[in-house]
């Protein structure tokens, strides 16, 4: 049964799953990682969900903002690594964002990405088109910005197909940032390991909101 | 290596139990702060600190450099992850004596990123943090772009040369300065034949054809300038040590490499290359600096920048001034370095 | 490692080039002696002469013992192969002051036989030479039989200690007598899980099974005390040293290893054995003696004694009074092993 | 054509055809010292061969036992190891005994090798029945001082198949010297590899007499 304005316990309820989807997708992570950067991502990955968790099994909200900060803030100290600061930051910046309210819909969608997004790019200095999770995250805040007026279903809908797209568009990208930089035009033909992770974690949101 | 056969415990906490076993190999001369960080027994009051740090994996590097005229602290990252700034902040407040801290670590993005907003915790705190990132690996990006390099084997030198400085520094400009300087100075290429791998998975970092090198490669294993046939040590130690040369050519920066410069020559083994084959590889670089007139001051040889069973060497070069010189001339003791005072051949 | 990309020139001159590369190392604080021998450059006349020396392939040692407050000078061997007698003979005319030479090996027959032919042509010079065989190996013979044990990584507390003995010693006797005290003293225990290979033939010196670990294996991988299941550190690091607690428990020439004594620890790695595996295991090591109030007055930890590319470590034990424990404190420097005056942790 | 009383040329013949067979049986002794010991028994033969090639190659000889002398010391100063030592005390002892001898005969086979065998033991200590070279030197010295009435043709092939039965009987021997030592009774079915090299030696005297 599809879902509209999420509740703080059905957000915390989604975001587990979202821990869950990652880590089972761990073997898939440390091979995007293996090819373009030092193939730790899926392990760090792991690590960071497990934190996530932690933290939001023993917690009970009633800001949904709140299980995104919480979501972010055990990632960033649980990780370390690019993709622990550069997670941890998009969720604790897009949660920040949305701490004062009650309920999940496309606006806190829109809202939580779109912060999120905007502090990853200032902590880092990635564009989009530099070949990173930015360039899931980008489209996605875009299309979640559209979509405000539609319902939860519809928005998150097409904020997950618009990161998939973003995943798939980074395969054509050259690698400017991080540990992928110097492979050049060699890193054209697989997606960026961090792009990959957003477009999981969009999508395993997308299936809880629309069951 | 094919076939891992690695001694370990819950592979999921190598980085724990090393940096436990770490502050053993201390023996007393370090304490184990917080969650993983480490520093030294008896930091003077009012001495400004040293902080290195970065992705575990690397052993006897980077929390290994921790020790007497070299680092005060070091913050620990999981393999090959750069530390959380938790870790940053914890060891920021241990090595802190007042004068503040200079974080002197390589460039990568996870390591700056969190180490910045360690950084940003710790100014909370009224700690004085100021940073300069190792940028030595001249594979990696051309001269004009040098703050964008990864930073490499060079730590080494680096840190024994900016430790000895630390030693003196009445303030943390002071310190920056010789860091800079230190780190202006000091340029390394690698080489690797082979990957290393991750414990938690056990898949190697990264793929390379049996009859290949790959050159200019990171010690992550991120690509560098090609690959290229395999090849013996006497064809391949003068292509490294061009890459070298030029970069000191090119830089506008530096003077170029020329007779009558000394040296520091720091010969690495990423892992599974031997001592055997460092020796034969010092060899043909000593016979390439004598015939250029360039002076050897002092020699590091070893597995010091690893990275796991990875096959690959490299070469670090740190160009001396009499400043640098007399930092060099201190004695360090450490789990990873340690020298008397002077130098070989004195 | 089933890839071997090792990086040589001609597989049959690695010794030769190696040795070249290791007075590189030394950058003027040792010269080449003859065909393939050692020497520090400055030994005082009325010395009395410190020798190490055997096959090569195991880098940093044995020639990289030698050094300040260490070796004088080393004969070095072909790979795995003892110097023969023409090599020893040079390198103990280099070293001889005039107050003769000891021997300080390791215990295999090749270097036996050859050291002594040696000896003989040196005493045919008029040069006294004395020898101490290096047997710590408890896996190799019982303590009943300690004399026909195999020297392994045992070796680089051993001759630290002599060399820092022969700075002061007046005779041969007197240093022959510190000599056989820091080996009876040091009892050693190895474990390998894959084997190293010849450069000139890139064949494994041994097989062993994907999921086994021989036990008390020797550092060229000679059969031990049998093969257990591949396990965990914590599982496997109390098994060794209990081999090391027996035997000083069973040997009639020493106390047991008991509440209150102090040692020095060496953990070493054979080559492939990160020091990440060694860090590991030492935090279990240091877990067991502090249970049985043995106090670590110091720590080596590294690949020093190793064998190529195999995969194994070892554990060296050597138990202190006053008179060693004041040659441990002396500073020592060299290629393979070098620490400042005192202790970690003093 | 057999051959009776070799000349001094024509026993450095001989020798340098040694030389060879144990350059090209690299791979054998390599594998029987993998067995056993640490590998490098092949490798380090090899290099005693080039350097006994040389120093025969270069000279001439009057005597046959210093041939034999210099093939031992050849092979002490360029190899190290435990061969290096035995071997070349087996040659430099042996051809000692023989070194007034202007042709090589039965009688010359016999004090070869049982004065070669007898230094060696004296040098390191091992007995027969320790599973080293000498249990294939000691038979093969035996059969030599029993055939010292024959022709030499006889004299060695008869010494030749002692030397093999020899080291065949090391397969069953327990080691008790050297690296194999620890082995025990694992040590059981492989022949020592410094017996595979006797074996071999006396094997292409006899084939350059006998032919
Ligand atoms: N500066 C950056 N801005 C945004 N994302 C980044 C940046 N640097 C790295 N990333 C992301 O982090 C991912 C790599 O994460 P991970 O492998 O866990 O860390 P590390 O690079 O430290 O090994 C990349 O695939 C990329 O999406
Ligand atoms: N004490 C000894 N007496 C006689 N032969 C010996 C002795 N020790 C070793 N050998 C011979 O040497 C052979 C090994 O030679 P090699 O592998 O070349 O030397 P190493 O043992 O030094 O590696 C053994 O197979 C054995 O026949
Ligand atoms: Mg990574
Ligand atoms: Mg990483
Ligand atoms: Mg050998
Ligand atoms: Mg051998």
């Amino acid at each position: 049964m599809a879902k509209e304005q999420l509740t703080p316990a059905e957000t915390k309820t989604m975001m587990l799953k979202v821990a869950d989807a990652i880590i089972e997708a761990e073997p898939i992570l440390t091979d995007a990682d293996r090819a373009l950067g030092d193939g730790d991502h899926g392990v760090g990955m792991e690590r960071g969900m497990n934190a996530v968790k932690e933290k939001l099994e023993a917690s009970e909200y009633e800001s949904v903002g709140k299980v995104f900060m919480d979501f972010g803030m055990a990632m960033m100290s649980s990780m370390g690594g690019a993709s622990g600061a550069v997670f941890g930051t998009l969720f604790r910046a897009g949660g920040r964002s949305i701490k004062d309210s009650s309920t999940f819909g496309p606006q806190e969608l829109a809202n939580l990405i779109t912060s999120g997004t905007e502090s990853v790019m200032d902590r880092g200095g990635a564009k989009p088109g530099d070949k990173t999770m930015v360039d899931a995250l980008d489209p996605a805040g875009t299309a979640a910005n559209s979509a405000t007026g539609q319902s939860l279903v519809d928005a998150m809908t097409a904020t997950a197909a618009a990161g998939v797209a973003g995943r798939d568009a980074s395969e054509a990208m050259i690698a400017t940032m991080g540990r992928a930089k110097t492979l050049g035009e060699k890193s054209i033909g697989h997606p960026d390991a961090g792009a990959v992770s957003v477009a999981i974690m969009l999508n395993t949101m997308k299936d809880f909101i629309t069951s | 290596m094919s076939d891992l056969k690695k001694l370990i415990n819950d592979p999921l906490k190598v980085a724990d139990e090393l940096v436990e076993g770490l502050v053993d190999a201390y023996n007393g001369d370090c304490i184990h702060v917080g969650q993983r960080s480490l520093a030294l027994r008896n930091i003077p009051d009012g001495k400004v600190a040293l902080l290195v740090g970065g992705g575990s994996g690397h052993e006897p590097i980077y929390h290994g450099l921790v020790g007497k005229n070299l680092a005060d602290g070091a913050a620990c990252g999981d393999i090959f992850a750069a530390p959380p700034p938790g870790i940053v902040l914890e060891a920021t407040q241990a090595v802190d004596k007042g004068k503040g801290v200079l974080y002197l670590y390589g460039n990568y993005a996870g390591d700056v990123m969190n180490f910045d907003i360690g950084a940003e915790l710790a100014e909370d705190e009224d700690i004085d943090v100021r940073t300069v990132l190792i940028c030595d690996d001249v594979a990696s990006a051309p001269p004009t772009e040098k703050q964008s390099r990864r930073g490499v084997a060079g730590l080494v030198p680096i840190v024994k040369l900016v430790g000895a400085a630390s030693q003196s520094a009445s303030s943390l400009d002071e310190l920056e300065t010789a860091a800079k300087k230190a780190c202006l100075m000091t340029r390394s290429i690698g080489v690797s034949m082979s990957p290393g791998s991750i414990p938690a998975t056990g898949k190697p970092t990264f793929d390379i054809a049996e009859d290949k090198i790959g050159l200019g490669m990171g010690i992550h294993g991120e690509p560098g300038v090609g690959e290229i046939p395999m090849t013996t040590t006497d064809e391949l130690v003068p292509q490294m040590l061009d890459y070298i040369f030029k970069d000191f050519d090119a830089d506008e920066d530096v003077d170029a490499l020329s007779e009558g410069d000394e040296i520091i020559l720091f010969v690495n083994s990423l892992g599974a290359t031997t001592m055997m084959e460092l020796l034969i590889a010092l060899r043909k670089a000593k016979q390439i600096f004598t015939e250029r007139g360039i002076k050897i001051y002092d020699v590091i040889v070893g597995p010091l920048v690893t990275c796991q069973e990875m096959a690959g060497m490299s070469f670090s070069i740190t160009k001396l001034d009499d400043e640098l010189k007399e930092y060099w001339n201190m004695s360090c003791q450490s789990v990873c370095y340690t020298k008397l005072e002077g130098h070989q051949g004195a």
